[in-house]
């Protein structure tokens, strides 16, 4: 019984946990909830998942309303894996929060941070699992809302500044995905994306569609960071809290992605994307733009953390990269990044999250010698480290294999060597940490410190665990990325 | 089993065995040991003895032969008596390394198949080379490693010969061939580079006089005598030979005459006998090659008793040039007699291995009425008496009174000498033995009155000229440049003109690539520093403009390109 | 050689004495004329004519040793150097 | 225990035995012990593949699927049978070695020294056995790393810098031309399989070929042709084991291995013979002989030598290999394990200098022979291998590659082997010369040279090297001689492997 309501209970069980958290007013009590909450949705999503790989798409009517008039909830192999990213971040995100959150963050300000971040997993939630534009734009304003106050909550002042330029930008965004959604609706009265889907290629030459096209475009791009509307991104996720980065890294971008997919391959189709609109070069040029570009300004920062975000927008660059392609290897290259990035960057932000609850900094040089001080954490943020640069056996592999052949099939060398090129920039600035981690001598007024507790270990620990497991054992990742990139191909959810 | 191990393994494991050794044991061993090697030498048949399986070819690594049982005689007699020589005067590890040189030449004469003849040829360079550097001076270094290079040029030479041989033929068997493909005339020209043959000859006087005293004993006897048998046995007959040994009978003799160094003056004559000796094997007849084999043989000898002399001389006053010495024969009459013996023998005096040897090789110019050839060998001769016979004995024991009065060597030292005086000239008088153990049946009879005659005239008259132009001969501190002034002066000069200017530009290259790159680069970089247009922190209105600019640029792609 | 100080003669070796050299040169020159004398007694039957002719080896062994002690003197003047010359290699 | 069995437990013996090293980390002994016991039974689980895979099998197994059609896989044929086994082999020597050079220098971080040295032994094992291009490329950057802590082992700035170099340059190399050369030959073969005779025939145009050569040569920068060779000089600052490791054991050896093994399972040596030029290859090879001879001739660094000889006598495989005549193949396989013991010799030699008398430079060496015979001794037989002189390896490596060159008629091939063998003796033979002949600067207080002359004076003051030191290089020179009187197990497996090619 409860089986068939599980794409409701997704969104539901965390967005009710919300106002509980806000309720019980404490800081432990919040996170208990929150904790269970996000663990709940996790088994949620790997219910469905394992649903859809059984049974195949699952359509849910919200409030028992037909499609289009009712809101539908379709779960295809795609969002059914987005979920179990998003979903799985949060519950692994969420043991690390309490320690961490209680160093960072003002006690009586830490359920609230509990309940903003329930309102963003739920928003996450529910963009992906969502079949209807229009309740996708009310989860994504859920999601941004919720975000700009979870950065706002970093401890650092200029966190407030990240967190306002993020409000705009984000709003922006949102606001063009808005617009194209009512130019949309305005030509074809339906705000179902099945039924978009069937009635947008009779209509494709209306100016319309193509302006529809052009914001919704534009709008994700700003959501997921794509250079250059990626300048929200940086400050941002330094300046959050710890817990907020790992989080928001691993997921929210990975969500814009999803949408922009969605739109293009699902409501418009990739005949008008890529045949008749030039998206393919332009995401293209870019993506490789964010590729190069981020990486090399990842290799000139001292600041661990924001090394990191720089090197989001490098990776979000091969996702774009992936997309354009419009083929099967390309798509393949896409949503398998967005898994391995969640679960490489995940790890390298939660183990900074451990390096800065001892050391109370994550610039470079205070990290010297930690190899031996914190030998657990390090050995884990240089397994992701290693997945990030794409060495073989780790999931950064997989990726770049998939993006290098697909470079190949469309005769492309320059990109599969200007993405190789891009894997060795991660290898410099992973490996300056590395040098400075083990083979650097601390200084001598360094403070003593130990190895992180064992709650935000261990999930950390699980995230690098699975950039090295789902970096030999590709079955899953590979096998629902392929059927979901064949049938995004195919058109139709 | 173990008489057919190769003969000279004894030796190069005696050479192991030595230096763990001393005291009166070593002496015993370094006399016994080349003794031991002749027994085992005259206990090898004829024909194959010993096959084995080595990479891909099946060796004959000892195989009795005639020819090379002469050879390793010579080889095994000169081990002994060089031992005896050197046994209480030289450094253990240049017996030991002399021994093993010596051990690898006998090799070589039983070797039946080109790898295991190579293999043998590469211990002998290796030998040789350790014997040269047992000098422990600078000189012996340098004059060490030159003499090196050339024979691992000589020896890969060679190996690329036998390889292409064995890839053209199939067989690896040791025998007679024709100068006819690349690959056999690389074998040729492998072989002659050890014979001391133009115009890789310079390492011969370069290399051996640096030795020590006895070293240079040690050294004469074995790498061109190995040379010598291996173009007889490969390549009699070979035309292009007789004009080789004609040019090293000549080079030998103009460059002695213009030497100063003592053994320097015998090097040289090294390579005029060798001509001699070359030359029989070009012209390939019976006779001819009786006569290199026989010449071969009484050559060891004597030039083992002339070096001995030489070296009895240089130990015994530390000095090496004619310049310096003179006037010996005073305080070194053993000395000056085996000296006097080895000069008359090299000279073919009668009575004198060299005079039952030598003229076969004319002998066989002649019948095979050869005229120029039969001309020079005689001119040849007249010369070796000149440059050897004379001017050796003169300038060390005689001329000028130098002042030294050095008593004659160790009783060791001039044992050995009387030994191989004894031989020269028992030979000379009884040759049979030797006649006996020629490769072809002797049909050659040296005593005759008219050859008595001929080679005193010839040689009393090149006396004559020797003394009447003597103040021509007199003697200046100068060195002759020869073909090593390529490697010595020229290749190394070239080399640091090169180097220098190739560093010089390889700089200014990598500088201006470098300065390129960077030029390239830095504005490159500049965006994506900390404070970089590509890495700073944007205003937020700066943020903004970017999202419109996209959006116009995409709203206007797309209206083109439907508009299209 | 000899003729230099020629009144010590009798504190010298009796081999460097100069009455000695005079002998043996006398001697010398007695052999050079027995040994060019034999070619009367003895046939040395030449293959190609020349060396057939009376005293051959005598005449041919002093000028072709003249022709090489000119001949190394010449090359000498161009091929010889200081024998330090390779010493500051 | 079946092949498949041994096969699977080959990379997990030191894997186990790093476990069990890092378990024993405050029992030196202990840990000692498990290092040596470990190298032991590889050794023996190697060994024992080899009657199989002589008598003409190919033991295989998979470990499963990386990806679609892509699967981790092993399978033991000769070339790797024969790289396997020296490396194994030389695991033994080394580790028995490391323990007297480690104690006798007292070597900081010693367990993780021991611990990476497995490490990169297990590594070492799957690229031999990598039955697959994705396979060997994956054991291949494993080593990689796990050579890294071992160079940058003293973590002085100098020696960061040489890390650096190193990492820069293989993993550089490796992702930017090798994996792109891997995944262009997946797509247009459609498999990455090694099979006898190559995958590309037929699929690939010549450009194509010539490229993806390129792209492999230069990617598998383990190999060192110039001017991707800097990481070997840089790697110097490691200790001499790790040296003995980089040259002679693991690292170079997997560069040249790889490479022969593209050649001849991947393009095949007729494929490559048919492409437009395939001489490049021997004109590259052959300059990196000779330029970084010429570089060694200059050095007064005993390592820094002996690197730079190492670029050099790689190179001579990759000649070889680039000769594509299966005689040449047959000598760049012997010649993989017969620079393999001469190296090693070498190097150990000059660690046993280090140790023995903390002397690190060629001009020091003067009559340093007399003092440490053994130590000497072996070294002049090691650089006897290096210049192919007999009775030593060397030569009969040369041999087949002067065979090789002269069986395809390529006689620039053979003026750089000669150019090559007379550089060799004039950089190897002078240090013998002064070990042995010329006088000693400053002899030991004690009076042992000039009395123990041509004696063995053993780990005595002024004496040689510890035990461990003296046997393992005695052990690896008496080795170096013996594959020269005996190479026939070694001339099997290249045969086989050219019997499959032709």
């Amino acid at each position: 019984m409860i089986s068939l309501h599980l794409p409701a209970l997704q969104v539901v069980v965390p967005l009710i946990s919300a106002p509980l958290c806000v309720l019980l007013r404490r800081g432990f009590g919040a996170w208990l909830l929150a904790t269970v909450i996000a663990w709940t949705a996790f088994a949620i999503s790997l219910a469905l998942l394992a649903q859809v790989l059984s049974d195949g798409a699952l359509s849910y009517k919200m409030g028992g309303w037909a499609a289009p008039w009712g809101i539908e909830y379709r779960i295809d192999r795609l969002n059914a894996f987005m979920l179990v990213i998003v979903a799985g971040i949060g519950a692994l995100v969420m043991p690390c929060a309490y320690h961490s959150v209680a160093r960072e963050i003002a006690p009586e300000r830490q359920h609230l941070f509990y309940a903003a971040f329930m309102l963003a997993l739920t928003g996450l939630l529910g963009i992906v699992i969502t079949g209807d534009v229009f309740n996708l734009y009310v989860f994504l304003e859920i999601t941004s809302l919720a975000s700009y106050t979870l950065v706002a909550l970093g401890a650092d002042r200029r966190a407030l500044r990240a967190s306002f330029q993020y409000l705009v930008l984000g709003t922006i965004g949102a606001t063009f995905i808005l617009i194209g959604i009512g130019l949309l609706y305005m030509v074809t009265g339906t705000l179902n994306m099945a039924d978009l889907a069937a009635r947008i290629p009779a209509l494709q030459e209306l100016r319309p569609v193509r302006a529809a096209f052009a914001f919704i475009v534009v709008g994700a791009g700003l959501k997921l960071a794509l250079f250059p509307l990626h300048l929200w991104l940086p400050n941002a996720y330094t300046y959050a809290p710890s817990v907020v980065s790992a989080f928001l890294a691993a997921t929210a971008t990975k969500v814009g992605v999803y949408v922009l997919m969605r739109f293009i391959f699902t409501v418009f189709g990739a005949r008008f994307a890529f045949e008749m609109m030039p998206l393919g070069e332009i995401l293209m040029v870019l993506g490789l733009l964010a590729v190069m570009v981020g990486s090399l300004v990842a290799v000139f920062q001292t600041n661990v953390k924001r090394m990191l975000a720089y090197s989001s927008i490098a990776q979000i660059g091969y996702m774009a990269l992936g997309i354009s392609f419009a083929s099967v290897n390309g798509l393949v290259a896409g949503i398998v990044h967005l898994f391995n990035h969640a679960a490489m960057k995940g790890a390298l932000f939660l183990a900074l999250a451990c390096v800065f609850y001892r050391l109370g900094s994550v610039e470079l040089d205070a990290m010297r010698g930690l190899g031996r001080r914190m030998p657990l954490t390090m050995a884990t943020f240089v397994a992701a480290g290693m997945s990030l640069v794409g060495v073989p056996l780790t999931v950064g592999f997989i990726s770049k294999w998939y993006l290098v052949v697909a470079a190949i099939e469309s005769g492309l060398w320059p990109v599969a060597v200007i993405v190789l090129v891009a894997s060795l920039l991660a290898l410099v600035y992973i490996w300056r940490v590395v040098e400075v981690a083990y083979f650097r001598e601390p200084d001598g007024d360094a403070p003593e410190v130990t190895e992180a507790p064992a709650a935000m270990l261990v999930p950390t620990m699980a995230l690098a665990a699975a950039c090295i497991y789902f970096g030999i054992d590709t079955e899953l990742t590979v096998g629902v990325a392929t059927e979901a990139a064949l049938s995004l191909l195919e058109g139709g959810p | 089993m173990i008489e057919a191990m190769p003969p000279g393994l004894v030796l190069i494991a005696g050479a192991f065995l030595l230096p763990a050794t001393s005291g009166v044991a070593r002496k015993a061993l370094v006399l016994a040991l080349p003794l031991a090697t002749l027994g085992l030498v005259w206990s090898i048949p004829d024909g194959p003895a010993l096959t084995l399986v080595f990479l891909d070819y099946t060796l004959t690594p000892v195989e009795g032969s005639r020819l090379g049982r002469l050879f390793a005689t010579a080889f095994a007699l000169m081990a002994f008596a060089g031992g005896l020589y050197a046994v209480n005067q030289a450094r253990v590890v240049e017996i030991a390394a002399a021994f093993a040189h010596a051990g690898s030449a006998i090799g070589v004469a039983f070797a039946g198949d080109l790898v295991t003849l190579f293999v043998f040829w590469e211990l002998m360079i290796i030998g040789s080379t350790l014997v040269i550097w047992s000098a422990g001076t600078d000189s012996a270094y340098r004059a060490g490693m030159r003499y090196t290079l050339v024979h691992l040029f000589g020896g890969i030479v060679l190996m690329i010969g036998i390889i292409g041989h064995i890839a053209e033929t199939g067989s690896v068997t040791f025998e007679a061939m024709h100068a006819d493909s690349l690959s056999r005339w690389l074998i040729l020209a492998g072989f002659l580079v050890n014979a001391g043959a133009p115009p890789l000859s310079a390492w011969l006087p370069d290399a051996y006089p640096e030795a020590s005293p006895s070293a240079t004993v040690f050294l004469s006897a074995y790498t061109t005598k190995t040379a010598v048998y291996v173009l007889m046995v490969g390549f009699a007959g070979e035309g292009v030979l007789v004009w080789v040994g004609l040019y090293m009978v000549f080079y030998g003799i103009i460059y002695a005459l213009l030497e100063n160094d003592m053994r320097r003056i015998l090097a040289y004559s090294i390579i005029n006998q060798v001509g001699f000796m070359v030359t029989g094997i070009g012209i390939g007849t019976q006779m001819a090659l009786n006569g290199s084999a026989a010449h071969a043989f009484a050559h060891i000898i004597y030039k083992g008793l002339l070096l001995m002399s030489a070296g009895a001389v240089l130990h015994q006053t530390g000095k090496r040039k004619c310049t310096d010495l003179g006037g010996l024969f005073r305080s070194m009459p053993i000395t000056t007699v085996c000296g006097i013996v080895g000069a008359m023998a090299i000279s073919s005096f009668p009575l004198t291995s060299g005079f039952v040897s030598k003229d076969m090789i004319g002998q066989a110019a002649g019948d095979q009425l050869l005229a120029l050839v039969w001309f020079l060998l005689a001119a040849g001769s007249a010369g070796v008496f000149l440059h050897a016979g004379i001017k050796f004995p003169w300038f060390v024991f005689f001329q000028k009174d130098s002042g030294l009065r050095p008593p004659d060597p160790p009783w060791n030292m001039w044992a050995a000498m009387s030994l191989f005086a004894f031989l020269c000239i028992g030979l000379g008088v009884y040759p049979a033995p030797l006649y006996a153990m020629l490769p072809y049946a002797v049909n050659y009879v040296p005593y005759t009155s008219a050859h008595l005659v001929f080679q005193f005239q010839l040689l009393l008259f090149s006396g004559l000229a020797f003394f009447l132009l003597l103040p021509q001969m007199k003697r200046t501190l100068t060195l002759t440049l020869d073909f090593d002034w390529f490697y010595r002066h020229f290749l190394p000069r070239l080399c640091r003109a090169v180097a220098s200017r190739g560093s010089e530009t390889r700089r200014r290259v990598e500088h201006a690539t470098m300065t390129r790159i960077r030029l390239v680069l830095e504005p490159f970089f500049r965006f994506h520093r900390p404070e970089g247009i590509l890495a700073r922190s944007w205003p937020t209105g700066g943020a903004t403009v970017w999202v419109a600019v996209l959006l116009a640029v995409t709203l206007v792609i797309y209206y083109w390109q439907g508009a299209r | 050689m000899s003729a230099d100080v020629p009144k010590d003669d009798a504190h010298k070796h009796w081999l460097v004495r100069t009455k000695t050299i005079r002998r043996l040169w006398i001697l010398f020159i007695a052999a050079l004329a027995v040994t060019v004398l034999f070619d009367f007694i003895v046939d040395r039957h030449g293959r190609f004519g020349l060396d057939a002719t009376f005293g051959f080896p005598a005449w041919y062994g002093l000028l072709t040793c003249v022709a090489m002690i000119i001949g190394a003197k010449a090359l000498g003047t161009v091929l010889q150097r200081e024998d330090t010359y390779y010493d500051h290699e | 225990m079946s092949a498949a069995t041994v096969l699977l437990l080959a990379p997990l013996t030191p894997l186990a035995g790093a476990v069990l090293m890092w378990l024993s980390r405050r029992r030196p002994n202990v840990r000692e012990a498990v290092t040596l016991a470990t190298a032991v039974v590889l050794f023996g689980l190697v060994a024992s593949l080899y009657p199989e895979v002589a008598a003409g099998g190919r033991p295989k197994t998979e470990f499963g699927e990386l990806l679609p059609g892509l699967v981790l896989a092993f399978e033991v044929e000769p070339l790797g049978m024969l790289f396997a086994l020296v490396s194994s082999f030389l695991w033994i020597v080394t580790s028995l070695y490391s323990i007297g050079y480690m104690r006798g220098n007292n070597e900081a971080h010693q367990t993780r020294f021991y611990i990476y040295f497995a490490l990169a032994l297990a590594a070492t094992v799957g690229i031999a056995f990598a039955a697959n291009l994705l396979t060997l490329f994956v054991f291949y950057e494993a080593l990689t790393i796990a050579t890294y802590p071992l160079v940058a082992h003293h973590g002085t700035e100098e020696a960061r810098a040489g890390g650096r170099t190193y990492l820069g340059i293989l993993l550089g190399t490796s992702i930017g031309f090798f994996l792109l050369a891997v995944i262009v030959t997946w797509n247009v073969a459609g498999t990455l399989e090694f099979s006898p005779g190559g995958i590309l025939a037929g699929k690939a145009p010549p450009w194509l070929v010539g490229v993806l050569l390129a792209l492999y040569v230069f990617g598998i920068g383990k190999a060192a042709v110039m001017p991707f060779h800097r990481w070997l000089p840089a790697a110097m600052v490691a200790p001499v084991p790790v040296s003995a490791l980089l040259h002679a054991v693991a690292v170079v050896k997997a560069g040249v291995f790889s490479v022969v093994k593209v050649v001849v399972y991947v393009f095949g040596l007729d494929l490559l013979a048919a492409s437009p030029s395939p001489e490049w290859l021997v004109y590259v090879a052959g300059f990196t002989v000779i330029a970084a001879s010429l570089i060694a001739l200059r050095q007064n660094n005993l390592k820094l030598l002996l690197a730079y000889s190492t670029v050099s006598q790689l190179s001579y495989v990759i000649l070889a290999a680039g000769l594509l005549s299966p005689l040449a193949l047959v000598g760049a396989v012997l010649h993989i394990g017969a620079h393999a013991l001469g190296k090693i010799t070498l190097f150990f030699a000059a660690g046993s200098i280090y140790t023995a008398a903390h002397k690190t430079e060629v001009s020091q060496l003067d009559g340093i022979g007399r003092r440490m015979p053994w130590t000497m001794g072996a070294f002049a037989i090691g650089a006897l291998s290096m210049i192919g002189l007999p009775p030593t390896a060397g030569f009969v490596s040369k041999w087949y590659m002067l065979l090789g060159a002269l069986q395809v008629g390529n006689m620039v091939a053979v003026a750089i082997i000669i150019v090559s063998t007379l550089l060799n003796a004039a950089y190897f033979l002078p240090i013998v010369y002064a070990a042995f002949f010329k006088p000693e600067a400053n002899p030991p207080a004690e009076p042992g040279p000039a009395h123990g002359r041509g004696r063995v004076a053993l780990h005595g003051e002024g004496g040689d090297a510890p035990p461990p030191i003296v046997i393992a290089l005695t052990v690896t020179a008496t080795l170096t001689v013996l594959l020269f009187l005996f190479p026939g197990a070694a001339l099997e497996l290249a045969g086989q492997l050219v019997e499959k090619t032709r």
